[in-house]
């Protein structure tokens, strides 16, 4: 029953947090914000979920924590490479955006 | 103009539909089964010893069937090869893969093609079989495809793999025929049902399968990237 | 001991993570360029993960996360092919 | 949980349908693709409500990246805009 409550609990902060990041995907000016808001809160969100799924059953936490693996591992490398395509494509930065890290660093490359 | 408006009413149509059969069907899968379903589901397990019944109608009961799906694959694969055979890309300036691609992707394959063995060796305990196994490999070949610098598999490997495999598969239909009475039967030992050496001749199958299926889509992938 | 639903958590849940992918299908639907979308699709496979394994929890089958391991492992593949085709690498 | 488990039936449905139009008014064919893996994603779940779990991994695996590649592979030797 213990095990029900926190479950629950972990079940609640995942929803939470899938909701805020695509609402952050719904709401935010430019490519690179929403890129930046949506994933990390939705990778954060999807495992707190599948925790909260493994402590409710304990006899299935192990592929549990295997699918919160694989979801950690290859979440950030899609994510890298939308944004570099995006950079890439041509897409504008906001106009209220103060600093262009990587065309800075492109243009020393190029120089 | 006129055919788009035209397909979104048959999409609205078609919505409709998948409403109202939510809505009719909805305890899904409470209804008594009838005819030849009904009689798979009660001595699935007792004849042929697969937990998984859905293998044992695939592979067994309807094993014919199977084996013209794969030549369609078979075909299909060649087909493509053919007509791509005479084009060769010019080469071009591209940009490389990051660093990271190349480190997650490398690190990630070996687990994919675990992944996909443990799909097709537990074919007859959990869903999943053949196909969906060497569709899972063949998955991850695309994804080194992608994101590494230079990765090339051998294609006469691929196609003799792929031509082995299509052996075997008739090989062990023949042997049905000698030890038994008909094409593919379950010539080997039921065993327990839920071990994993269980079932007959379902992992055997689904093995084959899985190696001649992910060696034709790794081909086609192939086929299409270098044409 | 099977996942009896009870209490107003769950249906909190559902009606969270409904509403994500309503989110999510509307940016897909509006994005004014290719990344966004690609950005929308990249959160609906997440999503899609997320919610067979509840209902693997739902339905009390431990063999249906099978399916979600599929996409956790694989899903990420589609977004860097369609990622590599817009910065011109396919 | 029968209840719940119709609204998120009924719900996906919506996603499916709109997901349709959103191919059939997109004149970007790599929309167009993004929507079929979209759609493959949400039928995927439907196989699972349906309680066909071998269907529905089957599904997963060819929708998760396949098809996807396939069509980009093809859309880079055709074209990817649409001309009426």
């Amino acid at each position: 029953m213990v095990g029900r409550i926190i479950g629950d609990i972990f079940l609640i902060i995942g929803g939470i947090f899938i909701f805020l990041a695509s609402l952050g995907l719904l709401r935010m000016p430019d490519v690179y914000n929403r890129m930046q808001t949506s994933t990390k809160a939705v990778t954060l969100g999807a495992m707190s979920s599948i925790l909260g799924v493994g402590i409710i059953h304990p006899a299935w936490l192990l592929k549990c924590i295997l699918i919160m693996l694989f979801i950690l591992f290859t979440n950030p490398v899609s994510a890298h490479a939308i944004g570099r395509a995006a950079y890439k494509s041509g897409v504008k930065l906001w106009k209220g955006s103060v600093c262009d890290k990587y065309g800075e660093h492109l243009e020393d490359k190029n120089e | 103009m006129i055919r788009r408006l035209i397909a979104l009413l048959v999409s609205l149509y078609l919505g409709y539909i998948l409403y109202s059969f939510v809505y009719v069907h909805f305890p899904f899968g409470e209804r008594p089964l009838r005819g030849v379903a009904a009689h798979y589901v009660e001595n699935g397990i007792k004849e042929e010893g697969a937990t998984n019944i859905v293998t044992s109608i695939v592979t067994l009961y309807r094993g014919f069937d199977t084996l013209g799906e794969v030549t369609v694959l078979f075909l299909a694969a060649t087909g493509l090869g053919l007509i791509l055979a005479g084009m060769k890309r010019e080469e071009e300036e591209k940009p490389e893969p990051t660093l990271i691609m190349e480190t997650v992707t490398k690190h990630l394959f070996p687990l994919v093609l675990l992944f996909g063995s443990y799909i097709f060796i537990h074919g007859h305990l959990t869903p999943g079989g053949g196909f969906p196994a060497g569709v899972v490999i063949a998955t991850g070949y695309f994804m080194m495809f992608i994101a590494q610098r230079s990765f090339t598999p051998s294609e006469y490997l691929l196609s003799a793999t792929e031509s082995f495999a299509g052996t075997l598969y008739v090989i062990v239909g023949l042997l049905g025929l000698a030890l038994a009475f008909s094409f593919l039967d379950n010539v080997m030992p039921l065993g327990i049902p839920n071990r994993v050496f269980s079932a007959g001749i379902i992992p055997v199958i689904y093995i084959i399968i899985g190696f001649k299926v992910g060696s034709e889509m790794t081909g086609i992938l192939l086929h299409l990237k270098e044409a | 001991m099977p996942y009896e639903i009870h209490g107003l958590s769950v249906y909190i849940y559902v009606g969270l993570v409904m509403l994500g992918v309503i989110f999510s299908l509307i940016r897909l639907a509006i994005g004014p360029t290719a990344p966004d979308r690609v950005v929308a699709t990249d959160i609906l496979t997440t999503i899609t993960t997320v919610v067979l394994v509840v209902l693997a929890l739902f339905f009390d089958r431990q063999i249906y996360l099978d399916v979600a391991l599929v996409y956790a492992v694989l899903a990420f593949t589609a977004v860097v092919a369609i990622a590599r085709f817009l910065e011109g690498g396919l | 949980m029968n209840s719940l488990i119709l609204f998120m039936a009924l719900g996906l449905s919506v996603v499916l349908i709109v997901g349709t139009i959103i191919i059939y008014l997109s004149k970007d064919l790599l929309v167009a693709i993004l929507g079929s893996a979209v759609i493959s994603l949400i039928a995927s779940i439907f196989f699972l409500i349906l309680q066909a779990p071998d269907v529905a991994i089957t599904e997963a695996a060819i929708g998760a990246g396949l098809t996807t590649g396939i069509l980009l592979y093809a859309m880079k030797k055709t074209g990817r805009y649409e001309d009426d």
